[in-house]
């Protein structure tokens, strides 16, 4: 491995994981359109791909890069799911704003 | 030689039987059932009469039948409860009385009822069987569960006769009335019942395992009792229990403070009244205190409490008895007024001058309730006085005989009630000394007696003296043989009874052996130990004292003064009542006449009594609704309300939706770290 | 294996009436019910058992199959018969056919639903009174609301849905309470019992084996556990003050609904307390006697003091049920053979009695379609004989002596007034007595408003006598009261015998 | 004996529901013009009920259970076939075929049902395979493979805005708690260097035991767990996840509200099951101060009472329903949260564990019985709220009938398996202590009687509006009848015949502590 990633202490990965998981959490919180919701979605999932990555190094085995290839597949495919029911969301509301369908409430 | 007492069941079960059929077939029958009823109560009396004879050759017993309920623990002991038959002298001469006054008030009936073309006579004449069976019942019992449980009966069957005219709106509640105020008392008899389970863990009358001989004994040291409830004194606990029995005696004899209900219940028809006045429900009240002598003479207490109840009662009833106007009415409160002497009797330890005036009583009465009844046949069922006048030409028998019940009620020399009644008041005198409130009770006795024979006279005059006041009383309805037969038995009896127990003629010239009552009672013939006026002497609390000189002395002095007051109520009423139109002197009472009138506002004391429980009811039930049910339902609406506020949560916005999720996540890891310390 | 095929026996009946046609859906209801009822009667002529069932007596009819086995205890089909589930088998035997006959005047619509409810419910009460396994009594237990919910909430009076609600709704959370209570008492006995059989709980119990559990000394936990199932069966029974659902019910329920209801249904409650608090947890019992019997009395009082306020008939009988309900706790906690003996015999005698009290104002009904005292008068010159035998029924539940009712509280004050167990016993017995003179003051009063007094009806319904499958099952109540009353022996004995070991639960001094 | 067989046979029943669905994609691709509903409904049934079959008897023949040489272990332990994983994935095959043969007359008049079908039995699939995880990884992708569908079918009536915003909200909900959820996992990687379950738990152990320097690992591994808890969570609609489940249930086609009910929250416990007994054992977990019990407990509580209180006050029986899934989930999670670290406490943890998934078996039946009756109300056309039930019985008596016995069923009455499954739960919480956790699903399953009764009131006490009300009822769908029925009849019987459930379940349970 090489001698910058193992000098950098695990713990800095987990910050920064961490710190893109918030940014991916805030997004979601605070974005009403569906695609920023999505693509802060994808960002939380990134955050956890590095930690895989990251200490799939540390570990010094592979599980967690494969899973990372795993993962990004599925985020993938989740997107493609997405985008499939924004557009029915678009037919059907006219709006990519996910606070707007509120019909069913209480 | 057959043994007649395996028969006595049959005395009582006859009556049942013609019960059963009057209910079952009744409207089949001819006369409504009334034929089976003679019969039976016929077939009874015979049977009694044996066995009045078998206790006269030295028969007794005491046994117990069939077992109601198998032996089991009740705490201190355990009990069986059974039902069983005690014929001694006294239960014997009773069965005697009832089952007569019960077959001549089914004969009278045949005139009273079916000549008068009443409706439902099936359901009479089976009240009439189901009546005579249980009081018989009662009277043969052996101990007091079986003795509460026929006492009770004859409570049904009040209700049951005096609510006989049940489509009019009086009878039900007089029956109501009747069978309300009669469980009131009853109520503390129950306890007495229980209690004296509880106590002794038997309720034989008779034996040596007996409640009164276990009484006697532990109170005498030479024996003891199961329980007694902590901390209480023997003596004081057996005079409770005493009391407690009591309160069923006054509900059914209609002592003071419990009398209210029997003027209400000559709503009954009349042979009904006689029926239950005479011989029934109200004698079973004495005869239970007599039953169970040995026990009352145990304790003082009960005994001065018995007397001095008696001798208000008797003054107290006499005095209403003044103002009546209908002829049933005066007779109600006569009745009253007797069984008071009878307790006055029992209370002042003269047990034999109680059954003595119980049975001349028994006879008389049912005479005078009889004569009455042909007075309102004659009189198509009018009862009031003031209506009739005059009628003793034209129903002659029933005046006569009439006219000897009156004197035997008046206690005039020498028809029945005269030997009686003297002889109750002698007992109360010769044990008042030192007794207070039997002393009281004597007073009070003595005053009744001018009362009586004023109200009785009265009466009579108003009735059968003077000008007819009314149609009806010129031309009064005829009465049958069936009326006639019963009056003229009942009144020789009214006459010759009082010839049973001669007692103050014994005193006086010496004659030994003519006072056969007091023999009778003291088991001369036979009969069963322990249950003999002698023991009950010995047992009981009193000596006799002599006021004036010896006892001679103190028996004439006694006789004429109850004599003289007598003759001075005779004469009174004969003053103003025996004219050719006689008036209402009742106002000259003034104030007193309301009250008297109003029966001292007693009825109006218990409707009141009635009105407030109903208010406590009604609280209690606007509480239960209210509070309680209201509890009930909050908790109900409550929830619902949360569910309200929780699905407000659900408010349809996603964004929000993954905020509070958000939260929810954060608000767990929080716990989690702080209790697991992660952080640190 | 009678057992069995009585309960299947009753299962299958309601089955096939619920698929028969409406028109002799009541007819065959009524054939199919005395099936079980010549059962009951032919398992009494063969009864031989002695002693309480779950103190070791030997159990008659006794059937154990293994079931299934849940968290290490073993749940098993386990039925049998003593002294005190016999009478109450033999009550509910003989109930329900005259109740379905009851039936047959005011049920005119789904017939067939109603008598196959009727006799699914039937069913399940066989199974709670033979029941000695805890989950298999439970089930019998829960599945007779359910018939019950429909039976009031379809053929009920107008409020009928809130009624069925409330009584659904309150007993099930009284049951499940219960099973709270009973469950922490079991696990508390650890690895001392290895099934629910309630002869083993119980005698583990008596063995001490209660163990502390969750946290709870083994004293405390008993206690609890005591009161939770007392306040579970309290609902049911009903003790003031959660009797509140009974009235509504009674006042809504059709009258042969009622019947079951007051007939057999409370007992079930009694019955469950006898089993479970009293012979299972005796000294918790005692130490509470003060308290049990103080709240007996209440009910006593302050249920006839409802019923003297109320002014439509059936709520008067339903009260004066919490009233005669409050007796039989006072048998129980006294901890006397005629106590508890009493108690169970009340049980029996108030089932025929309020039973038929129940059916005679439907009869009434039936014909004024009121049942408000102030609607009607002078019944009694309309309809004779069902007056009469309603009278006759009044004067029974005033506990009139020769009558049922007169032997169960007698057994039971006298059971009570001396007993060691229970403090100031005279004093209680003496003011729950003071319950039969306000029963005498409403029955009668009521009974004098409506039946007596010239005829009179607010409605212009034309009245006569009511057909003769009306006044049958009136007429053979009438007849089993007075029987029961004369011969109490007959169930008492038996009775008596079984409750001696559950006397003997708790050891008094002196 | 399966001895002969090959180890990878053990997945038969997997395999089965995957070639089924592939098989319905190929045909439809394929030739567009020879599907019809009828043979797609009856080859999906049939495949679903194949691998009931299968599992079946697997689980009679002792497949992977203790007494037949234990879990079998395939793919380098990343699969691991137990009686567990056999009895979940019977659950979904019973739960799919129900929904598949319903579907059949739901969609009668759907342009394109093929897809539901292939779908619904992808989404099986994936959630039999996440019954035999045994690597983290595994978990997450077989979630996926539940989810994605998922999605799918909520949204599947294009044209309907209930349904799209029913699937919107699922996807988004469902998007943030995957995310949630893997970044757990990740954590947990990170803390422990695997994702297979069993060295997870060895990892654990040493942290526990702080036999290794970075103690500071039990945080990042106590983070990484409760995440993964939020994503059961999700799956399972427990709060606070569950907002999405009111609505999906409400706005999707009723069969996939059945299907989603009962199927993917059983999914949801099984990796709740798995993990949280394999990965993080009880008493590792509170000896490393990682005391996700109490955090079940507490979402146990919560989500019990959130749903059944809010299910009491709805107007319409699709929601209520919705909301009392989420008030079984509650229930459900008695058998996670009700556990003890106690030695010697794995009998009582066992108890309560195979407790809940007995319950789930039932529920299984009882509450797709119920969403399917209400397909069958939505089939015919009446309203969706408990007035417009109003008297169903007296048209339909049948399917009336099975839905009373699904309420009462639900509301825990007998003689009815819910009874059992109910009281047997709440007896585990007893018999571990949890007294606590008994009294409030006490509480709560009274409130549920009170909702479950005014379903069962409306169709057999009330009467309808008006007389005409009833005449929509004019067809008797085939399939759907016999869904229910079938339904019905199977929640009878299970009373009976609970003991081969409640056994079998307690052993497999047990075989995990």
């Amino acid at each position: 491995m090489t001698a910058v990633a193992s000098s950098i202490p695990p713990e800095w990965y987990l910050l920064l994981a961490a710190a893109v998981f918030c940014v991916g959490l805030f997004g979601v919180l605070t974005r009403r359109d569906a695609l920023y919701f999505l693509m802060s979605v994808e960002l939380m999932m990134n955050a956890a791909n590095i930690n895989f990555v990251a200490f799939a190094l540390y570990y010094g085995d592979l599980t967690g890069q494969v899973f990372a290839l795993f993962v990004i597949a599925l985020a993938a495919a989740e997107v493609a799911i997405g985008i499939g029911i924004i557009l029915v969301l678009y037919r059907n509301f006219g709006v990519t704003d996910v606070t707007v369908p509120t019909e069913m409430r209480w | 030689m057959i043994d007649v007492f395996s028969y006595v069941p049959a005395i009582v079960l006859l009556p049942f039987f013609s019960f059963l059929i009057a209910l079952g077939a009744g409207k089949y029958l001819p006369k409504g059932g009334a034929f089976g009823g003679v019969a039976a109560t016929a077939g009874s009396f015979l049977l009694s009469l044996w066995v009045l004879a078998t206790v006269a050759g030295g028969g007794a017993v005491n046994r117990t039948i069939y077992t109601w309920a198998s032996a089991g623990g009740i705490g201190p002991t355990d009990v069986e409860l059974s039902f069983g038959i005690l014929i001694d002298p006294l239960s014997a001469l009773m069965l005697v009385i009832v089952t007569l006054v019960a077959l001549l008030v089914h004969v009278f009936s045949l005139g009273y009822m079916n000549d008068e073309g009443e409706t439902g006579l099936p359901r009479y004449y089976a009240g009439l069987g189901l009546f005579t069976a249980s009081m018989l019942g009662f009277v043969v019992a052996d101990n007091l569960l079986m003795a509460f449980m026929f006492f009770e009966l004859v409570g049904l069957c009040s209700y049951l006769l005096i609510g006989f005219h049940f489509r009019e709106p009086g009878p039900p509640s007089a029956a109501k009335k009747a069978f309300l105020v009669t469980r009131f008392g009853d109520y503390f008899f129950l306890i007495g019942v229980v209690a004296v389970i509880g106590t002794f863990g038997t309720a034989q009358f008779a034996g040596p395992e007996s409640f009164p001989a276990l009484a006697d004994a532990a109170l005498n040291g030479s024996g003891s009792v199961a329980w007694t409830p902590g901390g209480v004194e023997l003596q004081t606990w057996l005079t409770v229990v005493g009391l407690l029995i009591l309160g069923g005696v006054v509900g059914k004899s209609a002592q003071f403070p419990l009398h209210t209900w029997l003027p209400d219940a000559m709503e009954g028809p009349t042979p009904v009244s006689a029926l239950i006045h005479a011989a029934t429900m109200v004698a079973a009240g004495v005869y239970l205190v007599a039953r169970m002598y040995g026990f009352y003479a145990l304790t003082p207490t009960t005994l001065a409490v018995i007397a001095f109840i008696g001798g208000f009662t008797a003054l107290f009833a006499a005095t209403m008895g003044l103002v009546k106007d209908e002829l049933k009415q005066v007779l109600a409160y006569s009745t009253i007024s007797q069984y008071g002497y009878m307790m006055l009797a029992l209370g002042a330890g003269g047990y034999v001058a109680a059954v003595f005036h119980l049975t001349t009583h028994a006879f008389f009465k049912a005479l005078l309730f009889l004569g009455a009844g042909a007075v309102i046949i004659a009189m198509h069922h009018n009862e009031d006085m003031w209506d009739m006048g005059g009628l003793k030409s034209e129903m002659p028998v029933t005046y006569v005989t009439f006219l000897a019940g009156s004197l035997a009620l008046a206690g005039i020399f020498p028809f029945a009630g005269f030997w009686s009644k003297d002889e109750i008041l002698y007992e109360a005198l010769v044990h008042a000394p030192g007794e207070p409130l039997l002393f009281g009770g004597y007073l009070m006795g003595l005053l009744a007696v001018p009362v009586t024979a004023f109200y009785t006279f009265r009466m009579v005059f108003l009735t059968f003296h003077g000008e007819p006041r009314s149609d009806t009383a010129r031309d009064p309805e005829p009465v049958r043989w069936n009326v006639k037969g019963p009056l003229a038995v009942l009144g020789s009896l009214a006459v010759v009874t009082g010839l049973i127990n001669m007692v103050p003629v014994q005193k006086v010239l010496g004659l030994e052996g003519i006072d056969l009552l007091h023999r009778w009672l003291d088991n001369e013939w036979g009969g069963i130990a322990g249950l003999s006026s002698h023991h009950y002497a010995d047992i009981g609390p009193y000596s006799s004292q002599y006021i004036v000189g010896g006892e001679v002395a103190t028996v004439l002095v006694g006789a004429a003064v109850s004599l003289g007051l007598a003759l001075t109520g005779l004469l009174v009423a004969w003053q103003l009542y025996n004219v050719p139109s006689p008036t209402e002197h009742t106002a000259k009472l003034g104030g007193i006449k309301d009250v008297l009138y109003n029966n001292y506002y007693l009825d109006e004391l218990q409707v009141w009594l009635a009105y407030r429980t109903e208010d406590v009811a009604g609280g209690a039930d606007t509480f239960d609704q209210g509070i309680i049910d209201g509890v009930v339902n909050g908790v109900s609406s409550v929830s619902l309300i949360g569910g309200d506020r929780i699905r407000q949560v659900q408010n349809g916005v996603v964004s929000q939706y993954a905020a509070l999720l958000t939260l929810g996540l954060v608000a767990l890891i929080v716990l989690l770290g702080v209790t697991g310390g992660w952080f640190l | 294996m009678i057992l069995e095929a009585l309960i299947a026996v009753a299962f299958a009946s309601a089955l096939v009436v619920l698929l028969s046609p409406n028109e002799w859906a009541g007819r065959l209801a009524f054939a199919l019910s005395l099936i079980p009822f010549a059962g009951s009667l032919y398992l009494w002529s063969g009864f031989d058992g002695s002693g309480n069932a779950l103190t070791g007596g030997d159990i008659a009819y006794q059937t154990q199959i293994e079931w299934l086995e849940v968290g290490g205890r073993s749940v098993s089909w386990f039925v049998g018969l003593d002294g005190i589930s016999l009478p109450l088998v033999v009550l509910t035997t003989f109930l329900v056919p005259l109740a379905i006959l009851s039936a047959w005047t005011p049920i005119d619509s789904r017939q067939s639903q109603f008598y196959g409810l009727m006799l699914f419910m039937q069913a399940n009460l066989l199974g709670v009174f033979t029941a000695l396994d805890f989950f298999l009594w439970f089930v019998f237990w829960e599945a007779v609301l359910v018939p019950m919910y429909f039976l009031i909430g379809i053929w009920g009076g107008p409020r009928r849905k809130y009624a069925a609600i409330k009584f659904f709704v309150y007993t099930n959370a009284a049951s499940l309470l219960m099973f709270i209570g009973f469950m922490s008492l079991t696990f508390a006995l650890g690895d001392s019992v290895s099934s629910f059989a309630l002869p083993e709980i119980t005698g583990a119990i008596a063995d001490g084996g209660l163990g502390s559990f969750a946290g709870l000394a083994p004293e405390t936990l008993a206690m609890a556990a005591f009161l939770a199932m007392f306040l579970g069966f309290a609902v049911k029974v009903p003790i003031v003050p959660f009797h509140t659902w009974l009235p509504d019910a009674h006042v809504e329920a059709p009258t042969p609904v009622s019947v079951l209801l007051a007939g057999v249904l409370l007992k079930m409650g009694t019955y469950a307390l006898l089993r479970y608090n009293f012979t299972m947890l005796p000294e918790q019992a005692s130490a509470l006697a003060i308290p049990i019997a103080a709240i007996a009395v209440i009910s006593v009082i302050y249920g006839a003091m409802l019923a003297l306020a109320q002014k439509d008939l059936k709520r008067i009988v339903a009260y004066s049920s919490v009233s005669s309900m409050g007796y039989v706790i006072l048998g129980l906690v006294v901890f006397t053979e005629y106590g508890v003996g009493g108690a169970t015999f009340q049980m029996v005698a108030h089932g025929l009695i309020s039973g038929l009290m129940f059916m005679a104002v439907g009869v009434v009904y039936n014909a004024t379609h009121t049942r408000m005292v102030g609607d009607m008068a002078g019944m009694a010159d309309r309809m004779p004989v069902t007056v009469g035998i309603l009278v006759a029924g009044a004067f029974g539940y005033m506990g009139l002596p020769l009558m049922a009712g007169f032997a169960g509280e007698f057994f039971i004050f006298v059971g009570s007034f001396a007993a060691p167990a229970l403090p100031y016993a005279p004093l209680f017995t003496a003011l729950a007595m003071f319950g039969i003179v306000i029963v005498a003051g409403y029955l009668l009063s009521a009974m004098q408003s409506t039946l007596f007094g010239p005829f009179e009806l607010a409605t212009d319904y034309e009245v006569g006598p009511a057909p003769f499958h009306d006044v049958a099952p009136l007429a053979v109540l009438l007849a089993a009261i007075i029987v029961l009353g004369v011969a109490p022996d007959i169930f008492f004995e038996m009775i008596r015998d079984a409750a001696v070991p559950v006397v003997e639960g708790v050891s008094v001094d002196g | 004996m399966v001895e002969p067989l090959p180890q990878v046979t053990a997945l038969l029943p997997v395999l089965l529901l995957a070639f089924t669905g592939l098989a319905l994609l190929l045909v439809d691709t394929l030739s567009p013009d020879t599907r019809s509903n009828t043979s797609m409904a009856v080859v999906s049934a049939l495949g679903a009920l194949a691998a009931l079959a299968a599992t079946v008897w697997f689980v009679a023949s002792g497949t992977g259970s203790g007494d037949t040489g234990g879990a079998i272990l395939l793919f380098a332990d990343a699969i691991k076939v137990d009686t567990m994983g056999l009895f979940f994935t019977a659950i979904f095959a019973s739960v799919t075929s129900l929904v598949v043969v319903a579907a059949h007359d739901y969609f009668h008049d759907h342009p394109n049902p093929a897809t539901f079908y292939s779908l619904t039995l992808f989404a099986a699939t994936g959630m039999s395979l996440l019954a035999v995880a045994n690597s983290l990884a595994v978990v997450f992708v077989a979630l996926e493979m539940v989810s994605l569908p998922s999605y799918v079918l909520v949204a599947f009536l294009k044209q309907n805005r209930g349904s799209v915003e029913a699937g919107l909200k699922y996807f988004l909900v469902g998007a943030l708690s995957s995310a949630i959820f893997l970044f757990g996992i990740s954590l947990v990687y990170a803390a422990t260097g695997s994702l297979m379950l069993g060295d997870v738990a060895g990892v654990l152990g040493d942290i526990a035991a702080g036999t290794d320097g970075l103690d500071s690992r039990s945080g990042i591994a106590g983070l990484g767990i409760v995440m993964i808890l939020g994503g059961v969570a999700f799956k399972t609609a427990s709060v606070p996840f569950h907002f999405w489940a009111p609505e999906a249930y409400e706005g999707a086609p009723a069969p996939v509200s059945a299907f989603l009910s009962s199927a993917s929250k059983a999914a949801g416990f099984v990796i709740a099951f798995r993990v949280f007994t394999e990965a993080f054992p009880v008493g590792a977990s509170l000896s490393a101060d990682i005391n996700w019990v109490l955090a079940f407990g507490i979402l146990a509580a919560v989500t019990m009472t959130l749903g059944n209180f809010a299910a009491a006050v709805q107007e319409e029986v699709k929601r209520m329903l919705a909301y009392s899934s989420i008030g079984h989930a509650g229930y459900a999670l008695i058998g996670v949260a009700a556990l003890t670290g106690a030695d010697g406490g794995a009998a009582a943890n066992g108890a309560v564990m195979g407790a809940a998934m007995a319950h789930l078996l039932v529920y299984g039946f009882m509450n797709t019985g119920a969403f399917l009756f209400v397909a069958m109300a939505e089939r015919w056309g009446v309203g969706r709220t408990f007035e417009d039930y109003a008297g169903l019985a007296k048209r339909a008596p049948v399917a009336s009938t099975a839905m009373a016995v699904f309420m009462f069923s639900l509301a825990g009455l007998p003689p009815f398996a819910g009874f059992f499954s109910k009281y047997f739960l709440f007896m585990g919480a007893i018999d571990n202590g949890f007294l606590w956790l008994a009294a409030v699903g006490a509480v709560n399953s009274v409130i549920s009687l009170y909702y479950y009764s005014r379903v069962v009131k409306a169709l057999f006490i009330d009467d309808p509006a008006s007389p005409t009300t009833l005449d929509t009822i004019d067809v008797r769908p085939t399939a759907l009848y016999a869904a229910v029925v079938f339904a019905a009849v199977a929640t009878v019987l299970l009373l009976p015949g609970f003991g081969p459930v409640i056994e079998t379940a307690e052993a497999a349970a047990s075989a995990l502590f």
